[in-house]
């Protein structure tokens, strides 16, 4: 529950996501942002899963597709507000981002799928997801 | 010196009073002294209880809150804290026992007033306990 | 025969009644990030709960004064106060963390928002609270929160590596990647959730609530020490199900839905349902526990009637202080604050704030004036001795750790 | 009077040296009689040292059970009481209590019950 305490914390401490000084620091949000993404769309991972052999129920599948996608989305927005210090992070940035667009995307497509309640097609669409986590594993791994 | 020997703050202070049919009735938040007729060291002759009493108690910013909150809480010019006389207690223990029913008491104004002007009025609020 | 029964059902309650919201979020948390390498704090947790609710129970029984009547009686009426605003506030927060889970456990069987629930959760949980004699609830919500056993079916029906599990759990080390302050804010948080306040306020009111007497000692002391640690151990199959799915694909659990991923993927629909009936039954009895526990600690502050036992219309500011904590507590999560982060503000605080409510009653369970020949057994005293220590560690350490470590982030 | 006039003040001697302040008072049931409660409680004297919680613990009653740890912190930190006869007070005033003759020929309390 990475996000929350992370919200607390700001609450707590005053902290929030304005401007970084230094790009270390910037670096350490970018391999955050790609972990809590990641967890997003393993998350939609094991709930295909679970559709693919009828495990559970629709409305609940539907549930934690549009949790993950909320997640995802809400990590790329609150890191895409900070404005990144030097051009190296413009780099770090832009490639992050291409990998959250890939992980959003999947992650919206899975949800309205879902919501239409074709739960059948739902392991084809998530079939570029292992993918995207493992990029986005290498990437929180390459900058935590 | 043969009586029963008590210490006001280890045994009386901050005590639950209980009345006659076993309902609580408001916590000891002080005692009244007085200094007897003929003569001699003072002596409790009552219970003060309710926000009045115990806004001395606290003291500071949140004592003086309360005593606000006592003093439009009475009617008219009355600054006293409610009154308990000593004269109907009946035992000193974990609690203090009382002889009389709390409706008696003084320090039943403002529950009587939440059971009058609010819970009273939400069905079902005289029901006993199934 | 009856006793036994009565029996039983305390312990069957106890056991259902152990785990709330706190429990399930702290366990599923721990055990996506840590493993089982925290196991050890919430056997840590059980014990301190059994002492504490232990002595409280005595304590009330015997002397039929519950906890915050000995707050205010050994600390005075200053003290004492301060003690009830932060023990209120925390009650309070846990509340309003109950009823968002409640709200949240019944957005996934229906897929509507759990903020159109969050009224109706409200006003139910008053309902109950305001009609529904005490024993009756405490066992209808205790047995139906029983139903959380289907973690545990599912583990069992997993069949993972037992030993590889009890090893983590019996040798812990703080995995890669991670710093000691967050492990040990962690390790707080676990604490917390194990031995909330509101456990005791609740468990010693009511044994007065049920009008119990020295008989009924035997009873307290076995559906603490039978019933707790099982519901301890029901928290441990959360803690065991998040280690086995979720920590080795890196997720971090921050929704209910994901809290029940395990238990899905082993028993399917049917686990899952069962599951939900037991977030249901868990997070909604402790919306009664403490909403009833917030007008217990201010109406046993100030002396004035509280409890079930009487007409509503006899304990009315009791009834009221209830009614406005259920209301503002759902007006708090209707601000669309994450209940989860609720959650784990409520738990941390609360292990802060345990020996203000710890210290009076171990001092008082050593009073004759008030136990008579039940005092503190030497064993107990020693026990009790140590979690005193424990505790006030705790306390002060909480919240420079929580700095430390961004709250765990 | 109130006990909360007492409760906290200052006892100062004749020489102006302070004693302590007020943690406790001790009462007496020897008084005149009083309704249903029979003989009322008289003020006997003042337990006077260092203010806190700790005398509100019941420690200085020689029955408490424990535990040890809690004994003996409590026992520490406040070693230092005394014993005012109700005789000797002088003058009650705001916050401060006069009494007569030295402090230093006030007693210990006997153990409390």
């Amino acid at each position: 529950m990475r996000r929350s305490w992370v919200v607390a914390a700001m609450l707590l401490v005053g902290a929030c996501t304005g401007p970084v000084r230094s790009s270390p620091v910037y670096e350490s949000k970018a391999g955050q942002t790609a972990a809590v993404a990641a967890s997003a769309v393993q998350t939609a991972l094991l709930a295909v899963d679970a559709a693919k052999d009828d495990k559970a129920y629709g409305r609940y599948l539907t549930q934690v597709l549009v949790e993950a996608e909320e997640d995802a989305g809400s990590a790329q927005g609150t890191f895409d507000g900070i404005q990144p210090p030097d051009d190296r992070a413009d780099e770090l940035r832009a490639s992050l981002d291409d990998l959250l667009n890939d992980a959003t995307t999947i992650l919206a497509d899975l949800r309205i799928a879902a919501r239409r309640g074709r739960f059948a097609e739902l392991p084809e669409l998530a079939k570029p997801l292992p993918e995207v986590a493992a990029k986005l594993d290498d990437f929180a791994e390459a900058h935590g | 010196m043969s009586g029963r020997v008590l210490e006001a703050g280890l045994h009386l202070l901050d005590r639950q009073l209980v009345d006659a049919d076993g309902r609580l009735a408001g916590k000891v938040d002080d005692l009244e002294l007085e200094f007897p007729e003929g003569g001699g060291p003072p002596v409790v002759t009552a219970i003060l209880a309710g926000p009045g009493a115990l806004s001395r108690r606290i003291g500071g910013r949140a004592g003086a809150w309360l005593e606000a909150v006592a003093n439009r809480l009475r009617d008219g010019d009355d600054r006293r804290p409610a009154r308990v006389s000593f004269g109907v207690v009946k035992r000193i223990e974990s609690a203090v026992d009382l002889s009389v029913p709390k409706a008696d008491l003084e320090t039943n104004r403002l529950e009587a007033w939440t059971r009058d002007h609010l819970i009273g009025h939400l069905p079902g609020a005289g029901d006993a306990p199934e | 025969m009856k006793r036994l029964v009565s029996i039983a059902l305390g312990i069957l309650t106890a056991i259902g009644g152990f785990v709330d919201i706190g429990d399930i979020v702290a366990n599923t948390e721990t055990g996506a990030r840590f493993g089982m390498s925290l196991a050890w704090v919430v056997l840590v947790g059980v014990v301190g709960i059994c002492l504490f609710a232990e002595m409280a129970g005595r304590v009330a029984t015997v002397s039929g004064r519950a906890v915050f009547d000995l707050v205010r009686e050994r600390l005075g009426a200053r003290i004492a106060l301060v003690n009830l605003l932060a023990s209120f506030f925390i009650t309070f927060l846990t509340l309003a963390a109950e009823i968002g889970g409640v709200a949240l456990a019944i957005e996934l069987a229906t897929s509507v928002n759990y903020l159109l629930w969050v009224p109706i959760v409200a006003f139910l949980v008053w309902l109950v609270v305001w009609r529904v004699k005490f024993d009756i609830m405490e066992n209808a919500f205790g047995l139906l929160g029983l139903t959380l056993v289907v973690a545990a079916v599912a583990l069992w029906r997993l069949g993972p590596d037992w030993g590889g599990l009890l090893h983590a759990a019996a040798h812990p080390v703080v995995p890669q990647g991670e710093g000691h302050p967050t492990w040990w804010f962690f390790a707080i948080a676990l604490l917390g959730a194990a031995m909330t306040p509101y456990e005791v306020f609740f468990f010693s009111s009511g044994a007065v609530e049920e009008g119990w007497s020295r008989s009924d000692l035997i009873t307290n002391r076995l559906n603490v020490y039978i019933g707790f640690p099982l519901g301890g151990l029901l928290s441990l199959t959360l803690m065991a199900g998040a280690t086995l799915f979720l920590e080795p694909r890196g997720i971090e659990p921050g929704h209910l839905s994901q809290v029940a991923l395990p238990t899905l993927l082993v028993l399917g629909k049917l686990g899952l349902a069962v599951l939900l009936i037991g977030f249901f039954a868990a997070t909604f009895g402790a919306a009664l526990e403490t909403g009833l526990s917030c007008g217990y600690s201010i109406a046993q502050y100030f002396g004035f009637q509280w409890g079930k036992f009487v007409r509503p219309a006899d304990a009315p500011r009791f009834h009221l202080i209830v009614l406005l904590s259920i209301l503002v507590g759902a007006g708090l999560v209707l601000t669309t604050i994450d209940p989860i982060t609720v959650t784990e503000y409520s738990i941390v605080l609360s292990a802060a704030a345990l020996p203000l409510t710890y210290f009076p009653i171990l001092v008082v369970a050593n009073d004759p004036d008030y136990m008579g020949d039940k005092v503190n057994s030497r064993f107990t005293n020693a026990l009790g001795s140590v979690y005193l220590l424990l505790l006030l560690v705790v306390a002060v350490a909480t919240i420079p750790l929580m700095i430390l470590t961004k709250a765990g982030s | 009077m109130r006990l909360s006039d007492l409760l906290g003040a200052d006892v100062v001697d004749q020489a102006g040296r302070r004693a302590g302040h007020v943690h406790d008072v001790r009462l007496v049931q020897d008084g005149p009689l009083v309704g249903a409660f029979g003989a009322s409680l008289r003020l006997d004297g003042l337990l006077v040292g260092r203010r806190g919680i700790g005398a509100r613990l019941g420690y200085n009653r020689r029955k408490m059970h424990g535990p040890l740890l809690v004994k003996l912190a409590v026992g520490w930190l406040f070693h230092d009481g005394r014993y005012v006869d109700w005789d000797r007070v002088r003058s009650v005033e705001e916050d401060r209590i006069l009494i007569s003759g030295s402090v230093d020929d006030l007693g210990q309390p006997s153990p409390s019950s």
